[in-house]
């Protein structure tokens, strides 16, 4: 393999890593408040949708991405209310909403474009178009890391860079924010927070909300960056692997980062390579496709780390002494 | 919080929330610039108008009743089995199997094992999660959905690799030879001299719902299993201290939940398409989790949820061919079912407390 | 200020007019009216149940009141929320801490009294003010420290660091010493003291007459929701408290018969148990629990008899590495196994120490709890519902348990119903040794006389019991023989009639009793004062 | 009134499916008739359809797909009376008629094509599911490519191996670019849906592509080199004039029945260069002579231009 093959492969990781990024950073704000989201999937199916649709229709990406986002904001509100106001089960909540989002945007797509639940193809400022960063094309001459500049650092859509800033962004907030304080305790030990006089219901609103704000951008990423407009079901899976890669990350902002990379690169080179030939062994594409579930579950069952979800994650607070 | 009489809360809950769901289903309808009242009518005249929608109807019903007996046991046991899906995949996987490795010579003979490959692997699949559940505490809702994509894949590459016949181009098994096929209903009622949904899928695994139905029943409510299940489900301390131990609890009770999951495959698989498909449970697994929620765990309330959710399927068939409603409706009505019963239920249940005006 | 109880002119730091608060049909709080002067310590008793967390949790701001009004330092505080509650000087200190376990101590002390947006300046602020206080008042933690990792004493202490850090006047503490040891409950008591003595009001709620005594200038005692008296502690006794508590004379003493021990049914020796965690919760246990007598075990709560209890029950922790040897009856008793059910067959009968929990599904019927435990007993593949619910029927009248409806969900009974069903379903099972922990925790008057009856009952119809409780008075009543539990052993065996409350005050602290002082036990403990009879 | 049954993928995948509606479309257009259609969801779907379109009668139904054709089987000796036509397999039934194409022989026109356009030397070919039928386009393709580029190189991926293979744009993106990246300049792309991504990637990348099955050249105008068109609407067209006298058997779709060929369009008019229109031309001519037979890799599931 060579090095220009691997700086491609790293491009292309970097394009698939994005959308499962904002996703998982999405449920990183909801677990760490206590708000277990299995809906992440929905709502950037949603977002994509939404996106898309209003791209297409007024032709600019960037009322597009506000309506991913308000979209994905309102599957959030469902949730909340699910979760938070009327204490159901957050679980049940999270797997009616993927349906929700798998249901009416194909219903909306085919009542609204006729496309059988697709978006018109986007062209032109409908699009998130690519941003070469400054210097990049100089930067080719410099040996190694000039090309690494150019090819994989340069020429993504803003979304990307968009996604990269969120991870210190959220770091930074969690750890070094009375509001990031608040919400991982919110996440712990809701108890904690309510005796000391801060609303628990407005910290899981808020974390609902940023959940929102973070799946908008990812189903918006998917259907106006890394493709030119809905198709359905685009989202393949994408909010599940996010969700394993927020396990995965131990619930984490820049452990996220390692394990969507991780993903999106496994998503690359089983592109690149469908039957990964590994020399003695020929690894399959479904192989390829299946292992961040696999991972997954080993994470899970505790043999490599050992994840430790927020512990009043997935339980609907009512006072008590 | 409030608590309802048991009546309204078995019932009055359920039916509001359905209510609902189905209200808000009128107003997606509406958006779309379609009319409900002839969605609806389409729907029953499809589905329940002639003997082959009622066919139909009954058809899909078998499979949720099965996915929604799987659910339940599970949610008995207090555990969240949202890998139905995957389970009645590999349950498919155990059906072909059996009919393709030996010359059946009846399907009387072919069924029982059928039945018994269709629960041990759909037992198999919830093996894993549950073990892990058990001994490791991984959460078996993750690990359930990571199950339905390991058991989507698995089936790609069994599929398209291993069942696909040579110079096939679909990937799916061979068909299974003639004497495996099940009796139609249509065949047991001319039987008896009626005339009774031709040409539809719905055969004798409708009947071996039932009785499934019938056991769970006596399983949960009758034999000490069913107590330990439902006593594990409801305290895990309290099912210490009786001596129920939790690991054989979580996997047992998984494994039953896996083995009823598996056993629809007996009726799509080996009833209707004769062959292994890919996607072939269709998403008969997530229905089992609204059929449970809106049957409230309860064979009586699974069969009458599974007939719905069969209605809805059916209907949801015949809109999309007669109208300009996308079957996807059918997907969104099941949502909304799911959310209000599920995860809003209290929702109706704080106002329905104050109005019945008890604590 | 004025110290120490004087009342002066100044206003009192709490006045509580009118206070009414329903959980549904439960009045837990009835047109309260109680006045606190500032620079007191001011005890509140009264039983389970009483309404005494509900009242202070309405005074936090935790709880909205149905009807009344709170006044701090003399005016309406205007209490809405536990925010409110803080601005007014009151800090609380509840029964089940409110800390966040993977958090430091200073990260817990800030949250929520954070100075601004960003964390650093909060954080440096803390640091200070904690170095301060822990010179005030001799609270001491390190503020790095992660709060899981620290003892209960010490995650106390965070919680009181919490409220000072908040500028408290008045601390409110919801039974503080249930979970310490007696060295703790000593050191908590000095800080509350300096508090004290620095202009600080105190409400202590406690079960324990004893530290009511102790330490509080007036005491208030509640009643079924209603505040039934106010009294300076000087002027009266534990006796006079223990009458206004239940509302009537209260004779706590058992009648029994001499007991006449038989055989060893239970012979326990070097029973040792590390936990997960790989703390060692039984330090080798010795024990005989003969036919025909009750074996007493008294201890501080939290010193391994709860280990002890499941073991023998069959269901010790997982993960727990247990070892020693057991007889039952004579016969090998393995104590590694985790079968309670073989338990149940071999002759043990179990009442736990936590009945919501553990001794009932709160969900089930009276009549399926009845054979929780026993129900593979009859060994036929379906079980035979309605033979069960006729014996239900049966037990309940037998055992009075209101109402007597073996439909109604467990969770529906009251208290000591609930307990009255567990005892029943573990006395006729007719068990050669009955496990008991905290047989009327929560229990009424009149349900405590009618178990402790059975329990007499049944040891002289030739059973052995095993009683744990941590009600000294309890243990002194009913056992023959009372043994001693501290830090995993036990401390030593008295007989009731030779010992005293507060010889056996001494063992549960971990003086050991030959004046050696025990490797385990805080160097503090020894200097502890004797408990007095507790009631 | 006749059927047509649009397979995964739906109408609108601007490539096979909306061949076959553009067919109906046009038979509406002329006749004024009506007739039902349908889109699958799933696989499992299709015996239900089959049975309900039979069962209210309509006549003939269309079915576009090999996946149908298991199904068909099954479903077509039930109802005698009903004529049903596929489109892309064989089924061997009394009232069936099977219509197949001779995809070797439109891919090898598109790899002449290529094999002009291309500056490296190196051409891509994006497949959907990995089945012996995409191979045929595949092999085809080589061979025309071959025939001009002797030294050339052709870069093959597939997106799949179950029918979601058909309607992955995005996964069709990432091989576009790994193929560009490649050295591949101009890629043909017989994936369906699929291949929508193929081609904007080519278009944002800035090299050409090659569409399939309908006309593609107006997806992104002077960016797709051409069509390899299969003429799914004729065939659905004349069944639909044919109705219910539709003759069963095997109909051969190709250069010389015009059943296959190359698009050409003003959209693509300024890549198409005179001396490309005679190769073409002229390997069109040698082909329906008999002169050079594209290899069928389904009939020995090999290609000679590997
Ligand atoms: N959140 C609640 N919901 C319903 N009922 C409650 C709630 N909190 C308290 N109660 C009821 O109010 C009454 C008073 O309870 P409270 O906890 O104030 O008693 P207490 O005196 O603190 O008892 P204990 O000594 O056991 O702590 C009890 O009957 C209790 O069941
Ligand atoms: N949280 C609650 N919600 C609804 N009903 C309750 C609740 N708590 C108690 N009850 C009901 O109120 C009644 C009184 O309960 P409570 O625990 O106060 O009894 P009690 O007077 O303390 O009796 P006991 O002395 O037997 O414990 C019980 O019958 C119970 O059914
Ligand atoms: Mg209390
Ligand atoms: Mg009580």
């Amino acid at each position: 393999m060579d090095y220009g093959t691997i700086l491609q492969i790293l491009d292309s990781a970097v394009r698939l890593m994005t959308p499962l990024l904002l996703a998982c950073l999405a449920g990183l704000y909801s677990e760490r408040a206590g708000v277990f989201d299995i809906g992440l999937e929905g709502k950037m199916l949603m977002a994509a949708f939404s996106a898309a649709a209003t791209a297409a229709v007024t032709g600019s990406v960037w009322l597009g991405l506000m309506a991913g986002v308000l979209a994905a904001v309102g599957m959030s509100l469902i949730h909340g209310l699910a979760a938070i106001t009327f204490r159901g089960n957050q679980l049940i909540s999270g797997v009616a909403i993927n349906f929700l989002a798998s249901g009416l945007t194909v219903l909306l797509g085919q009542s609204w474009f006729a496309l059988g639940g697709r978006t018109p193809l986007l062209e032109g400022a409908a699009r998130f178009g690519s941003i070469t960063l400054p210097g990049a094309e100089a930067a080719r001459a410099i040996p190694v890391l000039g090309p690494f500049y150019a090819e994989v650092v340069s020429g993504h859509t803003a979304l990307v860079y968009v996604a990269a800033l969120v991870v210190p962004g959220t770091w930074w907030l969690l750890y070094r924010t009375r509001f990031g304080l608040r919400l991982r305790a919110v996440g712990e030990n809701p108890a904690s927070v309510d005796t000391a006089g801060v609303s628990v219901p407005r910290l899981r609103w808020a974390a609902v909300a940023i959940c929102g704000v973070l799946t908008g951008l990812a189903g918006a990423y998917l259907a106006t960056g890394l493709s030119a407009g809905f198709v359905k079901e685009m989202t393949a899976g994408r909010g599940y692997i996010a969700l394993a890669a927020l396990i995965f990350a131990n619930w984490r902002p820049w452990r996220a980062l390692g394990a969507t990379f991780l993903f999106g690169l496994m998503e690359a080179v089983a592109n690149r390579y469908p039957e990964l030939d590994l020399g003695p062994v020929t690894i399959p594409s479904m192989v390829m496709s299946a292992l961040p579930y696999l991972l997954t579950v080993i994470i899970l069952a505790g043999f490599i780390g050992r994840a430790t979800p927020p512990r009043a994650g997935g339980e609907p607070y009512v006072k008590e002494r | 919080m409030t608590r309802l009489p048991r009546w309204a809360d078995l019932v009055l809950v359920p039916l509001i929330s359905l209510a609902l769901a189905f209200a808000i289903s009128a107003l997606v309808i509406l958006s779309i610039g379609q009319n409900p009242v002839e969605a609806l009518k389409v729907m029953v005249t499809g589905a329940l108008g002639s003997s082959y929608g009622w066919g139909y109807t009954l058809y899909y019903a078998t499979n949720f009743i099965f996915t929604g007996l799987a659910v339940a046991v599970a949610a008995h046991a207090g555990l969240f089995n949202i890998g139905a899906e995957g389970q009645a995949s590999l349950g498919g996987l155990g059906v072909a199997l059996v009919a393709l490795s030996l010359p059946w010579p009846h399907w009387g003979i072919a069924l029982p094992a059928a039945m018994i490959g269709a629960a041990l692997f759909g037992a198999m699949w919830a093996f894993i999660p549950a073990i892990l559940q058990a001994k490791r505490g991984s959460h078996i809702v993750i690990t359930t959905i990571m199950f339905n994509f390991l058991a989507a894949a698995l089936l790609n590459w069994l599929l398209v690799n291993v069942l696909r016949p040579p110079g096939s181009m679909d990937p799916a098994s061979a068909p299974f030879p003639e004497t495996t096929q099940l009796p139609h209903l249509t065949d047991m009622a001319a039987a008896v001299g009626i005339e009774w949904g031709r040409n539809t899928p719905a055969n004798i695994s409708f009947l071996i719902a039932l009785a499934a139905c019938l056991l769970v029943w006596l399983l949960i409510w009758r034999t000490p299993l069913g107590y330990e299940i439902r006593a594990f489900g409801r305290s895990e301390r309290a099912a210490r201290y009786a001596g129920i131990r939790p690991t054989r609890i979580i996997v047992v009770a998984m494994m039953i939940s896996g083995g009823l999951a598996g056993m629809m495959a007996i009726n799509n698989v080996m009833g209707e398409a004769g062959r292994l498909l890919l996607n072939s449970a269709e998403g008969a697994g997530f229905i089992g989790i609204a059929v449970a929620l809106m049957g409230r765990n309860h064979p009586v309330g699974i069969v009458l949820a599974a007939l719905l959710f069969g209605f809805l399927y059916q209907g949801g068939a015949e809109l999309a061919l007669w109208t300009a409603i996308p079957r996807e409706l059918i997907v969104v009505i099941q949502a909304l079912v799911i959310l209000f019963t599920g995860a809003l239920d209290n929702m109706v249940r704080m106002p329905l407390g104050r109005l019945l005006g008890r604590s | 200020m004025a110290l120490s109880g004087t009342q002066g002119t100044a206003p009192p730091a709490i006045e509580l007019r009118g206070i009414s608060k329903a959980f549904g049909p439960v009045q837990a709080n009835r047109d309260i009216s109680l006045i606190v002067p500032a620079g007191t310590i001011h005890g509140i008793v009264g039983e389970n149940g009483a309404g005494k967390s509900t009242l202070m949790s309405i005074l936090y701001g935790f709880y909205r009141p149905d009807a009344g009004q709170i006044l701090v330092g003399g005016r309406d505080a205007g209490i809405t929320d536990s925010q409110s509650a803080i601005r007014a000087g009151i800090g609380m200190v509840f029964q089940h801490f409110k800390l966040v376990p993977n958090f430091t101590v200073v990260e817990n002390v800030i949250l929520g009294a954070e100075d601004g947006a960003l964390l650093a300046p909060s954080v440096s602020r803390a640091r200070k003010e904690l170095r301060r206080l822990a010179a005030d008042y001799q609270l001491e933690v390190d503020p790095d420290a992660v709060v899981e990792t620290l003892s209960v004493g010490h995650q106390q202490r965070v919680e009181i660091l919490k409220a000072l850090y908040r500028q408290a006047d008045i601390l409110i503490l919801d039974e503080p010493t249930g979970v310490l040891t007696p060295a703790e409950a000593d050191h908590l008591f000095r800080i509350l003291k300096g508090l004290r003595d620095r202009g600080k009001t105190v409400i202590l709620i406690t079960h324990k007459l004893r530290e009511i005594m102790e330490i509080t200038d007036n005491t208030s005692v509640m009643r079924r929701g209603e505040m039934v008296a106010t009294v300076p502690t000087a002027r009266t006794s534990p006796e006079q408290l223990a009458e206004l508590m239940v509302g009537r004379k209260v004779l706590l003493r058992v009648d029994k018969a001499q007991a006449a021990p038989g055989a060893p049914v239970l012979e326990l020796s070097g029973l040792r148990m590390v936990d997960r965690a790989g703390v060692e919760r039984l330090r080798g246990i010795d024990l005989t629990v003969r036919a025909g007598e009750i074996l007493g075990i008294a201890g501080v709560s939290g010193n391994g008899q709860t280990q002890l209890l499941d073991i023998l029950g069959g269901y010790p922790e997982t993960g727990a590495q247990v070892t020693g040897t057991a007889r039952l009856a004579g016969g090998a008793l393995p104590l590694t196994g985790t079968d309670a059910r073989a338990r149940r067959h071999a002759g043990i009968g179990n009442i736990p120490e936590d009945r919501q929990a553990e001794g009932l599904v709160m969900e089930f019927s009276a009549w399926e709890n009845t054979v929780l435990g026993r129900h593979r007993d009859t060994g036929r593949a379906l079980m035979d519902n309605e033979a069960i619910r006729s014996r239900a029927a049966a037990q309940m009248e037998r055992f009075d348990v209101r109402p007597r409806d073996p439909e109604l969900a467990a969770k529906n009974f009251s208290g000591g119903n609930q307990q009255k069903i567990v005892v029943a379903r573990e006395i006729e099972s007719r068990p050669i040794l009955l496990l008991v922990g905290q047989p009327t925790r929560g229990v009424d008057i009149g349900a405590i006389e009618f178990i402790h009856r059975q329990l007499i009952e049944l040891r002289d119809a030739g059973a052995a019991i095993l009683l744990v409780s941590v009600e000294l008075d309890e243990i002194m009543a009913l056992s023959d023989r009372i043994a001693v539990m501290f830090d995993g052993r036990i401390m030593g065996e008295r007989l009731p009639q030779e010992t005293s409350a507060a010889e056996l005050g001494l063992l549960m602290a971990g003086a050991s009793p030959s004046g050696i002082p025990p490797e385990q036990g805080q160097p503090e403990a020894s200097h502890s004062e004797p408990s007095k009879g507790l009631i | 009134e006749p059927a047509l049954v649009f397979d995964l993928g739906g109408k609108f995948d601007k490539s096979f499916n909306e061949a076959a509606y553009n067919g109906a479309e046009r038979w509406k257009a002329e006749t004024g008739g009506t007739y039902k259609e349908l889109e699958m969801q799933s696989e499992a779907q299709r015996e239900q359809a089959l049975r309900r379109l039979a069962e209210s009668g309509l006549n003939p139904i269309v079915t576009t797909g090999f996946a149908f054709g298991e199904v068909l089987n099954k479903v077509a000796p039930d109802y005698p009376e009903t004529r049903f036509v596929i489109i892309d397999t064989v089924v061997d039934q009394p009232n069936v008629q099977s219509n197949v194409y001779a995809e070797p022989e439109g891919s090898y026109l598109a790899g002449v094509l290529a094999g002009m356009a291309s500056k490296t030397g190196t051409v891509g070919f994006i497949g959907g599911m990995d089945i012996p039928l995409i191979h045929k386009f595949r092999c085809g393709y080589a061979e025309g490519f071959k025939s001009v580029r002797p030294d050339g190189k052709v870069i093959t991926n597939f997106t799949g191996t179950t029918p979601a293979a058909w309607n992955d744009p995005v996964k069709g993106g990432e091989l576009a670019r790994a193929q560009k990246a490649q050295g591949a300049d101009v890629i043909y792309a017989a994936a369906g849906g699929t291949g929508i991504g193929v081609l904007q990637a080519a278009a944002d990348e800035g090299i050409l592509s090659i569409g399939v099955d309908s006309n593609q050249n107006h997806l992104h105008p002077g960016k797709v080199l051409t069509s390899m068109v299969k003429r799914v609407d004729n065939s659905v067209y004349e069944a639909f004039k044919a109705g219910e006298a539709v003759e069963p058997g095997i109909k051969l779709m190709d250069l010389k029945a015009d059943g296959v060929g190359l698009a050409m369009d003003d959209n693509n008019a300024p890549l198409i260069t005179p001396e490309m229109t005679a190769a073409v031309e002229q390997a069109k001519a040698r082909i329906i002579a008999g002169e050079i037979v594209p290899h069928d890799y389904m009939s020995d599931n090999s290609c000679p231009a590997d």
